[in-house]
């Protein structure tokens, strides 16, 4: 129990030590809390979500989006631990455990997005098993509550135990640690699948309700997740001792080229799918790419959106751009913002344009919504910072019990 | 040779003349009472057309502009078949 | 050094923060209460009317339900119209007798406990004597009997009947006296010469008009507020309260004042994106993938 | 250990109840004396929401604790709005189906149902407004005759020669397109035709289904209902909903005093709270006590008729048999209890 707690006490303050760069990107993040402060105020305290660009025509909208993308975020750490676990990608050594941080931050930001999305957050405990209802298995949204708890527990064990035994420089017990390596794996599956039938099991909204949808939903997210882990990597090698071979980036990057390109497929045969028919299913459709009766706030966002993950495919298909160190994060972060465009912004909005009545209207998000987000965001990247800062020093082995420095114990 | 031609044309006119009379009469008969009986359909509708478009076009323009909209009319065997699915279905719980 | 600069200049935006928030937070609070003012401000409409513009005005009466403080009718601020019965029975009187009708459903339970609202005592043109209204002129010496009911024009009544000149009922072919009554004007009479109540309409439009009165009768074509259990207490609305008799050719309802748009969304600035649609119709439509017959 | 929180929680409860109960007779007086008073209300709904924070869903209470809970929401709405208030819990009659026929040749557009159905059932005023039915106005549209023998496209270079129809490369329209903000100085107007919509009171809710708490759930006379104190505003249940039938209270709904209806019911029409959802019940506070909906009976043109469906001799089932009838997107498979007929 000592162990454990001095454990925690050395990993974070591991993690919250740093150079001047540390502290000043710290202190750029910290800049957003206050807005944030301020928006959370007045949404869950003052007045409720009428302070948010809702409707009750576009009932769902920037909250659930970056939840829908974040889930994604959260499912890609399978693309590192997969082929280091299954495939025994050895040069994954040190990315693994990055991965489940990105992973851990991402599900954690997943909830903070989910609480306030809802109307009445204080009544959250209704949703507990045996002291609320929870009514599965009939509503999906509880399916969706399980498989994301359970998949941040999952991460929790599996990070912090190998981190832990490092730690205390003791052998992992390998029967125990592998069980839930594997459990984690397929569970990242579903995270995104329960998730993408959250949204495509609403036979009313024609642009959801397609079966490419959990597909989709998972290529686009292992486009976007590594393209995240490969500049935290980057980072981290320029800024730590961290040694992260090249191979490792570069078969990120391969991961992020393949998905990326099914995930254009997809979005190819959808499109085509629903504009040659031109059905009325394909208003919602039409309505992102071309905007309709005039309206069309979307338009612009949805066709950045696409070309910069056409641009990005191209451009990472050409295998000196892809292993050039400078371009592949700006790239990256593009495709990334180009996903979460797509994701987190145009598909829940566009969805619900027009309502089931065939009535159309646009939506504004307000500042204080802006705030709120953007703050989420500072929220997720400062703890995932921190929990990246403190699993790099435990891979340094930086955060050593006393007892066990110097002694050398082979890891996964 | 060109005359011969006109001559073999008016030949042919005196002789098919009987029977295009018969023909031409015919025709103009049929056309004549036909004419007369929309003339007739006409006239008499005339004073009501009116009141009879209005009421056409008050009462029936929903009757049409559902046709076109065409939303499925249940039918016969259809509703039957749900209202037994409510009676037979229907339990009280407290 | 660098982490002292830092910790300053985020102090000094938690601080130029919490008065922006502060300032934030009184305005909209103002903001807030602006509506409520203007809500209060608006004019209570007293009299409104219940199917048809003119034909029943009806005022609202406060605490007709003390216990509630109920008004035995809400009436629209913008279109004057009844929005909400408190008391369905207020200003009632039973319906009286009905003949049976050779329906196949069972009986004739709904007669029982029929309500309606009497016309007879709105007429009260010339209303010097409760008895008399229209008699006071039409008794036979004032005005001559017209001695056939040959369809012709007449000056008459402009007044209370503004589309008197232009009866467009049965289309020329029936004129007043075939409805109204020529020896005893505050009646109407049917073509067996029975007279009929104003009370009553439907037992004269029913001669000609079967199948809506059947369908009246059964309780699926015109208008009821009360009770919807069948055999309970009803007020039904007879023909004369949604149809004006005179004009019912070309309008089956009088065209109305329609009730204020709902707001527009937040955000949407107009509905002018409305008017752009190109109006589908013959688009099949969710549930229609057949044509309807 | 969850049943000794369910425990704690009940005692919790109990104790404050009893608070009230000693503190009944002076807040009784004091909300009659000054009705006007601004601080009564706030205090009330302080004391209420920490009691209310605590109870269970509508369904699972005990009979007593539903006759807390209800006596609660008066005392505290009574003081609120400055009359009396009360809350009925009545449950669904005994043999009694709710259904729904809406004539739509008859329909004017006049808006008069949505009007009543706000006045009736204390839905929010304004910021944001909420009503529970739509009215949507539609038009003969531009499928024509005449356009079927025209070519497309015009251009002689792109037509082959050949006639393809001047429909087939136009769009489907939608079932549902039409004006929502309608607004002319008469209605009906010509060459047009009204559509209302609301809850349909589904037999198989998509919306129920999709709910992870259970707080809304269909009543044994068919009514899908809301237990309003249970429900955690995930909206769900809106984006499930084919008919575009539920609505969620934003902000804290503005429902002024006067305009109040204090005959409330407890799944129905008192007031609501911010963050929850809310929709049309057939007026369960009127129809369980056997009086028609605010809506049929404002309906100026009679085209609403209400009934039991389980009884032959209800004005709907009359209508089922002897009307021509269709539902609202019943390839959707729920089985709505709203009919729209013609003549």
């Amino acid at each position: 129990m000592k162990n454990k707690v001095s454990f925690i006490v050395d990993f974070f303050s591991y993690g919250l030590k740093g150079g001047s760069s540390y502290y000043a990107w710290l202190g750029i993040l910290s800049l957003f809390i206050l807005p944030w402060a301020y928006g959370s105020y007045q949404q869950m305290v003052a007045k409720g979500m009428i302070v948010a660009g809702f409707t009750d025509q576009i009932s769902w909208a920037v909250y659930e989006g970056n939840f829908v993308f974040l889930v994604g975020v959260a499912a890609a750490a399978v693309t590192v631990v997969f082929p280091y676990y299954v495939y025994n990608y050895k040069t994954l050594k040190n990315v693994v455990l990055i991965g489940e941080m990105l992973a851990i931050t991402a599900v954690l930001l997943v909830m903070l997005f989910i609480i306030y999305h809802m109307g009445r957050p204080d009544r959250l405990w209704h949703l507990a098993p045996i002291i609320g209802i929870f009514s599965w298995p009939n509503s999906i949204l509880t399916w969706d509550v399980i498989v994301l708890n359970g998949y941040l527990v999952l991460n929790l064990i599996c990070a912090f135990y190998n981190m832990y035994k490092r730690y205390t420089g003791q052998p992992l017990n390998e029967k125990f640690y592998m069980t839930f390596v594997y459990i984690s794996i397929v569970w990242a599956l579903t995270i995104h699948t329960v998730t993408a039938f959250l949204m495509n099991t609403m036979a009313t909204r024609p642009m959801w309700f397609h079966s490419l949808m959990p597909l989709k939903f998972l290529a686009t997210a292992f486009a976007a997740g590594p393209a995240l882990i490969i500049v935290a990597l980057l980072t981290i090698r320029k800024n730590t001792k961290l040694e992260i071979p090249d191979e490792a980036i570069n078969l990120l990057s391969q991961i992020v080229v393949w998905f990326l390109g099914i995930a254009l497929f997809l979005l190819l045969s959808e499109v085509v799918t629903e504009l040659y028919p031109s059905t009325e299913h394909s208003f919602q459709l039409k309505y992102a790419l071309f905007g309709m009766f005039g309206l069309s706030k979307m338009v612009p966002w949805s066709w950045t959106s696409y070309l910069v993950m056409i641009g990005s495919f191209v451009l990472l298909l050409i295998p000196r751009v892809r292993k050039n160190y400078t371009f592949l994060p700006i790239i990256c972060i593009s495709l990334f913002i180009g996903i979460w465009i797509d994701k987190g912004y145009a598909l829940v909005i566009s969805g619900m344009i027009p309502s089931p009545l065939g009535e159309f209207s646009e939506y504004t998000p307000t500042w204080i919504e802006i705030f709120i987000i953007a703050g989420n965001w500072a929220i997720g990247l400062m703890i995932f910072t921190i929990l990246a800062k403190g699993a790099v020093g435990v891979m340094l082995g930086d955060v050593i019990h006393p007892s066990a420095a110097g002694k050398e114990v082979a890891h996964h | 040779m060109p005359e011969d031609k006109e001559s073999e044309v008016k030949r042919e006119g005196v002789d098919f003349s009987k029977r295009a009379f018969i023909k031409t009469a015919l025709i103009g008969g049929i056309a004549v009472a036909s004419g007369a009986v929309i003339a007739k359909k006409i006239v008499s509708n005339i004073p009501n057309t009116g009141l009879t478009n209005a009421s056409v076009s008050d009462e029936l323009q929903q009757d049409r502009v559902m046709k076109d909209k065409e939303f499925v009319v249940m039918s016969k065997e259809e509703k039957d078949r749900m209202v037994q699915m409510f009676v037979s279905e229907y339990k009280y719980t407290a | 050094m660098k982490i002292k600069k830092i910790t300053k200049v985020t102090f000094g935006a938690l601080v130029a923060g919490t008065v922006i928030f502060g300032i934030g937070h009184f305005q909209t609070q103002a903001q807030q209460e602006q509506p409520a003012q203007q809500a209060a401000a608006t004019a209570t409409v007293t009299e409104c009317f219940e199917s048809r513009e003119g034909y029943t005005a009806r005022s609202r009466v406060e605490n007709v339900v003390p216990e509630y403080g109920y008004p035995n009718i809400k009436c629209s601020q913008t279109t004057g119209g009844v929005l909400w019965w408190g008391d369905p029975y207020d200003d009632t009187i039973p319906m009286g007798d009905m003949p049976d009708i050779d329906d196949i459903t069972k009986g004739d339970y709904l007669t029982e406990d029929a309500v309606i609202k009497p016309r007879e005592p709105q007429l009260n043109y010339f209303n010097m004597d409760p008895d008399k209204h229209c008699v006071m002129c039409h008794d036979g010496k004032a005005v001559p009997f017209p001695k056939d009911k040959k369809p012709r024009m007449i000056t008459m009544h402009q007044d209370i009947v503004e589309d008197s000149m232009e009866l467009m009922h049965g289309e020329g072919a029936i004129w007043c006296l075939d409805c109204h009554n020529a020896t005893n004007r505050n009646t109407l009479i049917d073509h067996r010469g029975k007279e009929i109540s104003f009370n009553q309409p439907q037992k004269l439009c029913g001669k000609c008009h079967g199948v809506e009165y059947r369908h009246w009768r059964m309780g699926i074509h015109g208008k009821r507020i009360g009770s919807w259990i069948a055999g309970g207490k009803k007020r039904w609305w007879v023909c004369t309260e949604c149809h004006n008799p005179h004009t019912v050719q070309t309008n089956r309802f009088q065209p109305l004042k329609p009730e204020p748009a709902p707001a527009l969304p937040k955000g949407m600035k107009n509905a002018d994106h409305e008017s752009v649609h190109a109006p589908s119709a013959a688009g099949h439509g969710e549930a229609t993938p057949a044509a309807m017959h | 250990m969850p049943a000794e929180e369910k425990k704690e929680v009940k005692g919790t409860t109990i104790s404050r109840r009893q608070f009230f109960k000693q503190a009944g007779a002076v807040s009784a007086a004091v909300a009659a004396a000054a009705a006007s008073s601004v601080i009564a209300p706030e205090e009330a709904e302080a004391r209420t929401t920490f009691a209310e924070f605590f109870q269970n869903n509508y369904r699972l209470m005990t009979d007593e604790e539903k006759k807390e809970a209800i006596a609660r929401l008066e005392q505290r709405h009574s003081e609120e709005y400055g009359k009396k208030v009360t809350v009925d819990g009545s449950p669904a009659m005994k043999d009694v189906l709710f259904g729904y026929a809406l004539n739509i040749q008859k329909c004017i557009g006049c808006r008069r149902c949505v009007y009543a159905c706000v006045k009736e059932n204390n839905q929010s005023r304004h910021d944001t407004e909420i009503q529970w039915i739509r009215v949507i106005r539609m038009e003969k549209g531009n499928f024509t005759v005449d356009d079927m023998d025209k070519g497309y496209p015009n251009s002689p270079n792109e037509s082959f020669g050949i006639q393809v129809g001047g429909n087939a490369y136009k769009n489907a329209g939608v079932a549902l397109e039409g004006q929502h903000y309608y607004q002319p100085e008469r209605v009906p107007e010509k060459d047009a035709f009204y559509f209302p919509v609301q809850c349909m009171q589904c037999e198989k809710p998509p919306c129920v289904k999709v709910c992870p708490v259970r707080t809304t759930y269909r009543d044994p006379d068919g009514i899908v209902v809301i237990d309003y104190n249970w429900c955690i505003g995930c909206r769900m249940c809106m984006g499930a909903c084919p008919y575009w039938a539920r609505r969620f209270n934003w902000g804290d709904p503005n429902l002024p005093a006067e305009e109040m209806n204090p005959k409330t019911h407890y799944l129905g029409n008192r007031p609501r709270m911010r963050g929850v959802v809310e929709k049309c019940t057939f007026c369960l506070q009127r129809t369980r006590k056997g009086r028609y909906p605010a809506c049929v009976e404002v309906c100026p043109v009679g085209a609403r008729k209400f009934g039991n469906l389980l009884d032959p001799e209800s004005e709907v089932r009359k209508i089922l048999d002897r009307k021509k009838v269709f539902r609202l997107k019943a390839d959707m498979n729920t089985y709505p209890k709203f009919f729209y007929f013609i003549d």
